[in-house]
Parts: C-alpha cells; structure tokens; sequence
C-alpha cells in the first residue's frame, strides 16, 4: 500500500471518481491547469481536459452557484473553495440553495455535490486562511458536514461523499495536508459518512474531536502529557449527520467528557456535542463538561499559538475532569 | 479630459407591433401560425384570469399570499422559443411561462394552498412553483439567486453534449444583486447557452428602477460580460418572440448567452401584501394600462382575422371553468400529514430527523390557529 | 405613556437617535419614501430627507458594506435588511469584515453599526420568510446579537445599541411586531446590552427564550399548561453578550433547565446555553437540559405550526423536566 | 438579427510617455513640477527595494509571508493626485501608495513581522497593513470587499457635506467578485465620489485575465453602471497622474465616481508562495520587464534633466539604510504580550472574554514552534 498525505488521498480519489464516474467535474480557483493552491487537483486537468476541470472567475457565489445548476442537471459537482475563510460570498447559495433544493422543491430537484474546502489553523495564515466555520454548515438543515483527519479517511469519505445523494461540505484540515502521512489502499474503498472512530480506547475521560485537533490530542497523548489518565478518544469524522450512538456510549462508559475544537467557544459544535450529553447522559457525568476551543477572537497571527488550543491545554482540561 | 463615456443610449426598445395590432412598416416578424398566435392569447389570458381570482381569494382570506402580474404576460410568453428539453429558471412572477409548458390550473392551485397533492409537499409559500416533468426549476424568494444556477445548467448541458440550453427570468431589481454579475459573468467567459430575460417593470416593490442603475439602460450591462444585450418592448409579444427567436438560435449555434431587457410595468402592487398608492402616482399605471399587451395581442390576432367573440368567449368559459374545478377540489384537500415535514431533508432520514419526527407523532397536533397573513416584502 | 407595538417602538427610537445625533443614517431596500415594508423606517424620509432616510439598490452586500465604509468615517449607520432571510448575501461583509474591522486594525479602525432585520416565524413566511439566524452571529466573535421580545425593551435596546461602539446585530421578531403591545416611555431611556430579565419568578425549572418565544412561553403559563410546576421564565434579550450571571444563578436555584427557541436545534443558540450550564452548574442539575427548538429541517409553510415550538410542546418539556 | 453588441473595443490605453521618456507629441501632461517627480520616483524605487529585501528575509524563514508588487509600481503613485484628507482602500499589492502617504519603513517592517510595535498587534498576516492617521484603510484578506467600502466611505462625505473622496485599488480578478458590482452600483446610483483603480497586472494566482471576464475591456465594465471608465497604461507613470487628475476632478466637482483599469503586469509570482512557472511561461514576464515602469520614469527624468547617479545613489543607499535599521530593531523587538490577544474584539472586554483571557493567563506559554509557513492561494 503506498503512503500518501492528505492531499494526495483527496487527488486520488478524485482521479479514481473521475474516471469512474463521467458526471464528476472540478471546479473553483485555481484548480485546473494549476492543479489547485494547495495541489489537491494537479493532474486533473491533464487527465480530463477543461471541461471536467474548470478554471473559474474570482467569484465563489459564482461557484458553487453554477455548480447547482450542473448539480440540478445531473453532473456531480466537486467544487473547491481555496479557503474555508472565503466560502462566505456564496453563503447565501450554500444555505438558502444548495441546502434546501430538494425541500423546497418536494423531491423534484436535488443538487448533490461535495464542497471540498482546506479550512483550520497552524498554517499562520491569520484573519483569512484558518477560520473554522464547521457550525455554521451544521446549524443548516440539509447539509451534511464531513471532516477527515488522516489520508485514509480523506480517501474513503470523500469517494462516500462524491456518491452519496445530499451536498456534502468537505472540510479538509490544511494544517495537516502534508504533515498526516499514512497508507492508504490503492483503487476503490469509503468510509461510511455517519461513523465515528475511536481512535484511542480508555474508560477515564472522552475526548471528543476532529480534524486537525486529532492530532494535537494525539500529541497531548504521545507526549505523555496524560499518562495519569486513560481518555478514550473520538475522531467524529462526521459532524452532520453526528454518530451518536458513538459518542453517547463512550461517555456513558467514562462519564466524563473533554472536547476539542479550533472554532471560537461560543456556539461552536461542541457546544452541541455539549448540549447532546446534557440532555441524553446526564446521570452519567460526574464531571462538567469542558470545551478546549478557539477564543472567542478572530483568529490572530502572532499569537496563533496562544489561540490554537494546545496539547497542554488539552491536557490540562482531561486532567480537570478526570481529577474533578 | 481623457474620460469619455461610451456605450448604448437608452435607444426606444425594439418593437413590431403597432398600437392597432398592425405590424409595423419593415418590421420582420418571426413565423407563428394563427393556431401558435391563438395560444399564446389563451396563456396570457389565463394568466390575467387567474391573477383577477387569486387576488379576490386573497382578500377573503382563503390564501396566505398572491403575487400577480398584471401587464407582463407578454414577457412570460418567451418560452415559446424553447424546445420542452430547455429549462426555464423563473422568478416568482411569470406563472404564464408555467402553463405554456402546460403546468396545469389544478397543480397551480394546489400549490397556492399548500395543500396534501401540491407537487411540493406545501414546503413553500404561495407562487413558488417547481415542475420537474416540465423542466422548470423551483422557484426561490431570495431573487437572483436562479441566475448562476441557469447558467450553470446550461454550462452543463455543454459539457455533456446536449444542445439543451437554459433561460432565467427575473425583475430589473435583482440586477442589482451579486448573483446577477457572477451568473452573468460566468456565461460569458464559459459562452454559456443561457438566455437572460430581465422583466423592466420599472418597480422593486417601492423602488423605482432609476434607484437600481446609473446605466443608460438594463441591456447596456451585457456589455460588461462581453455578448448582446437588447431592449425590447415587453408588452409586444411579437417582438418579444422575435428577440427571443434570434437569442435562442445564439445559444443553439454556440454563439452564448444573450441578455434580454423586456421593457413593462407592474400595473399591480408586488404583492397582496402591497399597496402601491404608498409610493407611486396612480396615472403612472393608467398610462400603461393604455399598453395592455394582452390587448395589443388581441389586436394582433383581429389583424390576422384569427379571433372571434366566440374564441374569446370560449377560451374564458374554459380557463373559468378548469379555475373554479381546481378550487374546489384544491380547497377540499387536507394539509399534508404532520411525518412529511422531515422527508426531503436529506435523501434518506438520518437518526436526529428520525427522532425528532417522532418527538412531533408523539404531540397532539397544534389547535392554534395560523398566525397573520403573510409578510410584506415578497 | 403612550401603548405602542414593537415596530412604533422601534420607530419612536430610530427618530429619537437621528435627533440626537446627526451622524445617524438609516439605508435600506424600500426604508425611505415607502417607510419600510413594516412600516418600522416610517416618517423618517419626511422628517430627515434622502440623505439620512436612503432607499439602495437591491444588493444586501452593497447595504452593509456602504454602511461599513460609512461607519469607518463616523457616520452611524442603522441599515435594514427586509427580511433574516435575505442577509446572507450579506454574510462576508457581516462575518469577515464588520465583525473584525476593529481587532484586525488593532483598533484603528471601527464600525459601529446596528443592523436591524425582522426574523423569526409564524407569519406563514415558509422558508424564505421565517428563519432564525441567531446562532451563525453569535458565533461569530466581534457581534453583539440583541433580541427584544416587547416594545418597552425593543425602543431601550435600540437606543442602547445605536449608542454603543460595536455592531450589533438587532434581531427584531416580526410575528409579533404587531401583536406584542406595551406602554413605553416617551422620549430617551434605555435598556442595557447584556442583561437578561427574569420574567417570571419561579423555583422549579428555568426557562430560557428570547424574541417571540417569549411569548409562546408565557401563553403556556396563562393557558395554565404549566400550573402544576412553577417555571422561573427568562428573556435572554442578549445573546452575546449573554448574561451568564442571571442564567446560572436562575439554574442553581432550580436545577432544572428548558431551553425555547426557533431556529433549528442543532448548533442552534440552545446548545450554547446547555453546554454553559454542563460546564458551570453542571452539578447543581437535577435533570437532562431539555430543547424545545424548530426542527432540523428548513422551514416549512403548510406545516409551521407544526414545526415551531407550541405552548403546549414548550409545556410538555417543562413537565419532563420536573418531573424527572 | 436585433442583437448587436456595442461599446468600447478593447483600445490601446490611454498613454503619454514615449520609451525613451518623452512626453508623446500632442500628449497634456499634469503639472508637475521637478521636485514631484522625484518623489515619485524615489517611492517607486523604494518599493521595488523593499520587494527585493523582503522576499530574500522571507526565504531564509525570517518572515512567514510576502507579497511583491514588481513591475507594478506606477499604480500605486495614483495617490498623488490625492489630498492627504482624502481615504485609500488598498489591497494588498499596493505598498507604493503607502510609502507616498508616509507610511515609514519602521511601520511596515513592524507589520510583517508582526511585533510588539506593529500598529496593528501582530492582528494580521504580512502586507495586510492599516494606517488610520493616513487614511489608509485596513487590508483585508477577501478579495473585493473593500470596494462597496469605499463607496459607503465617499458617500459618508458627500452626506457629511465634506469634500473627500475615496480611492480604492483592487486586481482584475477582483472584478469577477459581487463586491465589484454592488460597490460599483452603489456608486453610480449615488454618484459617490470614488475613484476605482484596477490593476490589470493580467493574472490572478494562476488565472489569466482571460478567464475573468468575455468583456473587451475591464474598463468597459464601467458602463454597467453609468459612470466612464478608462484604460490607461499602468506602466506609464505621468499617465497614471492625468488620468486620476481627470478623476478626481470629478469626484470633486460632484460628479461621481471614475474607473480606471490600470493595464499593467505582475512580474513575479503571486506571493512568496507561488511559482509563476507552473501556469505561466516566462517569455511573458521578459517581454514586459522591458516596459519597467520605474526604469521609464527614470529616462524621463533624465529628459526633464533632475536626475543623476548622484541622486540614484543616494535614493538606493538612504532606503536601505533606512530599511536595515526597521529590520534590526523590528526583529529585536518581542512578540505582542498574550493578553492583547483579547483587546479589540469590542470596545470593552466582555465577561467571557475576559474569563477566557484568565485561563489563557494561567497557562504555561505555548513552546512549541510556529507551523509550516504562509499559505499558498494567498
Ligand atoms: C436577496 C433578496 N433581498 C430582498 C428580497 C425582498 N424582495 C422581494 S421581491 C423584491 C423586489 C424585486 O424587484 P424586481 O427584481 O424588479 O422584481 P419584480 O418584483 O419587479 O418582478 C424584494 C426587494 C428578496 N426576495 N431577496
Ligand atoms: C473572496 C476571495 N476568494 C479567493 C481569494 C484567494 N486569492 C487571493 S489573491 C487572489 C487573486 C486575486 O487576483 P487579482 O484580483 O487580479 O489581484 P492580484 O493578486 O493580481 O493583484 C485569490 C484568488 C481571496 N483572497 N478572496
Ligand atoms: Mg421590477
Ligand atoms: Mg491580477
């Protein structure tokens, strides 16, 4: 099996959807004779031509706005936003459109397509290159909110996502796009979108988390920084539709709860991974619920690293709940 | 002074049809038979008749909101160019390009009430149709919001080979918007066969065109996507069919899109929740409704010697008679049962929508009565 | 004192400020000659002229970023956005520049801005007509989110809020724009951003609302749906910043929590205030926080009553919840 | 055929200085008197400088971003026609026209490094720079969303009975955005006192200028919206000058808003994340050095006489000292303290801000290094 990085997974699997599936198109900034700023289209273009890989005016509503009516029309769109932090000029089509066409509509439309966008921080890309908009997208029924944190997930839920039938924000953690490497199969595999993995067994504590934060708890891990405790950790991979079952058990097990997450505090998602447990494990917390998140701050540049929560923040929290 | 401004005047728009329902000196007019020139009036002529109806329906309180068109049939009537393997994009106001491509009074209704056999589950407010059998897309409120996605099915139908091409229809308003640039934007660079129909009736709601551009006109804007735009009076359907005839043959030759300013007037209020004694002086309307197109068009076909108190009689009995057998049926049907509320939301009902339907199975159903009518502002 | 409605409250306070202070300005589709398709913005053309009273474009991201650059030069702009559902055009302007004009300048510069926008339910609005887009502006750090829920507080928040030096994000619920009536003081007060009001005192479950669910709230006390328990009923009226200090201090007491609102349940505002309770009175609760929110669907027309949150649903979670 | 397609062909932009640097026969040069034309050319030398020295820190790691403006140096001098009341809008690539409003090297040193001193905290990636006692409008990172700003600002004025006006650059890709169309509306609709200046240096990262518009011209796009626009060689300082004189006569005689597309080209590559081989081939950027805007000047002044190596030598070594010393203090200086992290966000630090700067206190200052470098698409 060769060993990718995050960026070669997602080429390959758009390379492998592509030649299976004629309907799949490339769109965004950037994207075809370029192959994408971050190169997670290159060779695209080579392989299948302009009209499947499309260079596009500066106009993200213009994207994922003609990408509806491709969608609509039977193609299976895969548009990319450069940034998460520029998605918002088509805010309007992605939650007022994309989300609600086969709603509104009874059935009649539907408009599937994956909006795979890099999003998060680590990369000192301040303001506008590490936001994290997650729950803006889960707080929009009719969108489905997928973020993988290694090269094999990347793979398999973004061949699950290019399949399924819904729209599908693809959030892909840049800060670790060429830092996560692992072995990924070669040809066609998914990974089920609505399944969480444990991706560390314990009894003490739950961590819940996703993306790039996986790995920075990881790091809290490896770095010994929780050697006292026993966290089970959880890589939700799928914020919407949200593996419950999953989370509900391993805190009922724990009964006690940490979640991660580079988003601002306020209203983020694990402020309703929070308001889940509280309403469905109460009994079994012996422990408040903590959130390590972003400050509730735009997101700086010097002091990203004071921002981003850390593995000793991480620590810090799982050793509050566990010692609570 | 290095600067100059070029471009378009707001030259007269382009017109075929004089007030007599002669065709005017020179003009070329577009081939149509008396049998096409016959429909075209039933379908605007339904389209007056039903806004007459719905409206008195409105005011009795048996519609939550109506939104009609009174005085810009003639623009809904550019569907005749289309093949029915087009697809149209429209706006919330042309329900007469939905009967042309025979979306039936019985489903228009039903949809108006939102009633257990409205083709939408009765998820959106009156006059927001969709028809898939006929390739119309569903309707949205936020306007312009219709006008990339057209360009995008086009952009498509490209793609995959097919000669289909798209047309949109919305108000000189929403040009206004951001969506209008990129969508027109996009069919330019990509040559796009999508043909962009802006209805000019002079009003957004309370805000005259002249607060929408500083442009000399709403066609000159095509000029900054780089393909035709014209002017045409809106209320001349043959020019209307002659313009569209040339933007069509355009699109299906690969040549792109074309924007169409129909010029008109929203003779009417926005909608039954607007008054536009509020804003506007009344002769303005009255000076219109002295180009009343369907009126014109009836002239047009006495020219023809195709149309008859009798045809008129006839075609009035008939759509009168279709309304009112909608109605009753549409009024005798239930909302649509409580479970359906969480289909559609995704292709397949994941856990959380699976509970929370039955959180609601398991309420009595709400007693209360619907709140007020509905807003103002749509 | 004079018996106004919400939208003469709002009126009364808009015509006050631009009184008072010359560098108000109020811009917005049809707000001018029209007064607004509420009628909130009326009078003000004929009393300040097109200068101050300005009827735009069609463009919501022309209305707030006009009203951003206007705001940079010292003018306080109050723009209108017709309708919630209409300001995600808007979105960029709101979330990547008003919101972060300040932090991003170092305080440089900034734009003091209310922009005000009727939202919520119930007027058979459907899905376009209806939403409650609370949560994305809460979560957005550099916002305030202000929702009155009568017009006694509406006319004081507005004052507040056109006084103070932040954006605020003025929610105004339109199901009862006319419906919610009240004396209110003639002339300046007003009423401070931040601070929630207990409504009802009680000793047995909290109920946390804001905006028309207040008053939902109340119609299942008045129906008597609630008599055998004595909720202790709070209007939020901020959301951020929220009053974290007479939530808790409401929820210690009771031990008990019902959380009311419209806007979708998942990542709405609700989970915010449950996971603050799970974090802060975690063992003060003596069971599951409960959400009575709109569905996880987009709004529907036919079927609003349905999908909003009744008097009688709202009861039945408090039963629950006291009954646990 | 009723379409036709009208307006500006894609003429030679407007120019006045030969190559060799004389003023072109029958060419109106602005006033502009020996002294000006130094500072001119002192300000565009010294961006081309800083490019320089910059892009080396940034490739030995001592500074985590960079964006050059190479070859488009002559745009950025559109501030001379300004008063220092009026405000700028800039995006990222025009360092030139903060240097000429007196920005220091200190300044700008600071905000790329993101010091302690930096005016704006270390808020910020590099070249995203703020200069409130200059007018000079903090940068934003998304594209085109100053411009509806600049419109608001103008406008603020005129309503203030004030007479500045605002100018706005921005790239030609940014006129794909819809914050180009709604500002640009706004302003003809309210005749707004804005200048728009475009820099058409033909690329956007990777995308030719080709793929964002089917337009004949950017400056076309003015007649969208009612107001002139204007091509002008971007490479030609003194016709830079007329053409914004003429603009903001204008704008201050009260009769609006002017676009200028500044035809010019981006020499290097996007920022100092991207390589320009992958997309472009480098012919291109040779047969355009040629038309070095800086270089142009330079004969110019030799015509006029008021220059000398004397002059140039003196310019290159007060610029580098000047910037050796912004280096060597910028780098000495510390990080901005944790706590300012949480300053800014509202006028006065609310209660959850306030707690969560208390946790951030109580931790052990992260020690783990800075990620991997700036991003690309940037
Ligand atoms: C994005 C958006 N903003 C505001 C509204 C509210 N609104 C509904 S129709 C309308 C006016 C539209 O005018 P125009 O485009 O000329 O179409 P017309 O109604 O004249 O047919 C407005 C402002 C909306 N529907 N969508
Ligand atoms: C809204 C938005 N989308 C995408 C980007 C990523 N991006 C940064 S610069 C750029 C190209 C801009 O090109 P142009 O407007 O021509 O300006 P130039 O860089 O040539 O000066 C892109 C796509 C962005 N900054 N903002
Ligand atoms: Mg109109
Ligand atoms: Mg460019």
């Amino acid at each position: 099996m060769p060993t990718f990085n995050i960026i070669q997974a997602v080429n390959d699997a758009l390379k492998l959807e592509m030649r299976r599936d004629a309907r799949v198109v490339v769109l965004g900034e950037d994207v075809g004779r370029f192959g994408g700023v971050f190169r997670a289209t290159s060779g695209l273009y080579e392989e299948f031509g302009p009209e499947r890989v499309i260079d596009t005016p500066l106009a993200e509503a213009g994207i994922i706005g003609t990408a509806i009516g491709m969608a609509l029309y039977g193609l299976r769109p895969v548009p990319e936003i450069q940034f998460a932090d520029f998605i918002y000029p088509a805010f309007d089509q992605i939650v007022n459109e994309l989300a609600k066409f086969r709603y509104r509509s009874g059935g009649q439309y539907t408009a599937p397509m994956v909006i795979r966008t890099p999003y998060g921080g680590g990369i000192r890309g301040g303001h506008y290159h590490s936001q994290s908009p997650e729950a803006y997208f889960a707080h929009t029924p009719g969108l489905k909110v997928v973020i993988p944190s290694d090269p094999y997930d990347a793979k398999g839920l973004l061949l699950s996502a290019m399949r399924g039938e819904d729209p599908v924000i693809f959030l892909e953690p840049k800060r670790v796009y060429r830092a996560a490497r692992g072995e990924v199969p070669e040809g066609d595999y998914t990974v089920p979108i609505g399944k969480a993995k444990v991706v560390r067994e314990g009894r003490q504590v739950t961590v819940l988390c996703y993306g790039a934060m996986v790995h920075t708890v990881m790091e809290a891990v490896s770095k010994g920084l929780t050697q006292d405790f026993d966290p089970e950790i959880i890589d939700l991979r799928t914020l919407l539709p949200l593996d419950t079952e999953t989370v509900l058990a391993s805190v009922r097990k724990t009964g006690r709860l940490v979640i991660a997450h580079e988003a601002p505090k306020t209203c983020g998602y694990g402020a309703e991974l929070a308001a889940l447990v509280a309403e469905k494990a109460l009994l079994h917390l012996e422990a408040p619920i903590l959130r390590v998140a972003g400050f509730d701050t735009p997101f700086p540049y010097t002091l990203e690293n004071e921002y981003l929560p850390s593995p000793e923040r991480i620590a810090k929290a799982i050793a509050e709940t566990a010692n609570f | 002074m290095v600067l100059k401004n070029q471009g378009p005047t707001d030259e007269p728009p382009y017109w075929l049809l004089e007030e007599d329902g002669r065709v005017r000196q020179g003009g070329q007019p577009p081939e149509l038979n008396d049998e096409a020139a016959l429909r075209l009036y039933r379908n605007m002529l339904q389209v007056r008749l039903v806004d007459e109806r719905m409206m008195k329906l409105q005011r009795q309180g048996r519609l939550g909101f109506y939104m009609e068109s009174v005085g810009e049939e003639a623009v809904h009537m550019a569907v005749h160019a289309l093949r029915s393997s087009d697809w149209v994009f429209p706006s919330y106001r042309e329900p007469g390009a939905l009967f042309y491509r025979g979306y039936t009074l019985q489903r228009y209704v039903n949809q108006l009430l939102g009633n257990a056999e409205d083709s939408i589950k009765g998820r959106q407010m009156p006059v927001h149709h969709s028809a898939s059998d006929l390739n119309i897309v569903s309707i949205s409120s936020p306007v312009g919001t219709q006008i990339p996605q057209a360009v995008g099915m086009a952009w498509a139908a490209r793609i995959a080979g097919k000669d289909d091409l798209a047309l949109t229809f919305f108000g000189e308003g929403t040009t206004s918007t951001g969506d209008f640039h990129v969508g027109m934007n996009f069919a330019g660079v990509f040559k796009a066969p999508c043909i962009f129909v802006c209805r000019n009736n002079k009003w957004a709601i309370s805000t005259p065109a002249t607060v929408q551009t500083a442009a000399r006109s709403f066609a000159a804007k095509a000029l900054a996507y780089g393909f035709p735009g014209v002017r045409v009076d809106g209320n001349d359907l043959l020019a209307m069919l002659a313009v569209m005839e040339d933007a069509v043959a355009r699109a299906r030759a690969g040549d792109g899109p074309t924007l169409i300013e129909a010029v008109t007037y929203r003779l009417h209020g926005h909608s039954s929740s607007d008054d536009p004694g509020g804003y506007r002086h009344p002769d303005e309307a009255k000076e219109w409704s002295r180009r009343d197109p369907i009126e014109r068009w009836k002239r047009h076909l006495m020219v023809r010697g195709c149309w008859s108190e009798a045809i008129e009689t006839r075609y009035r009995e008939e759509i009168t008679e279709e309304l009112q057998k909608a109605l009753t049926h549409g009024e005798s049907v239930p909302p649509p049962a409580a479970a359906t509320l969480f289909d559609d939301v995704f292709a397949t009902l994941p856990p959380h929508l699976a509970e929370q339907r039955q959180d609601l199975l398991a309420q009595p159903r709400p007693v209360h009565p619907l709140g007020p009518h509905s807003p103002h502002g749509h």
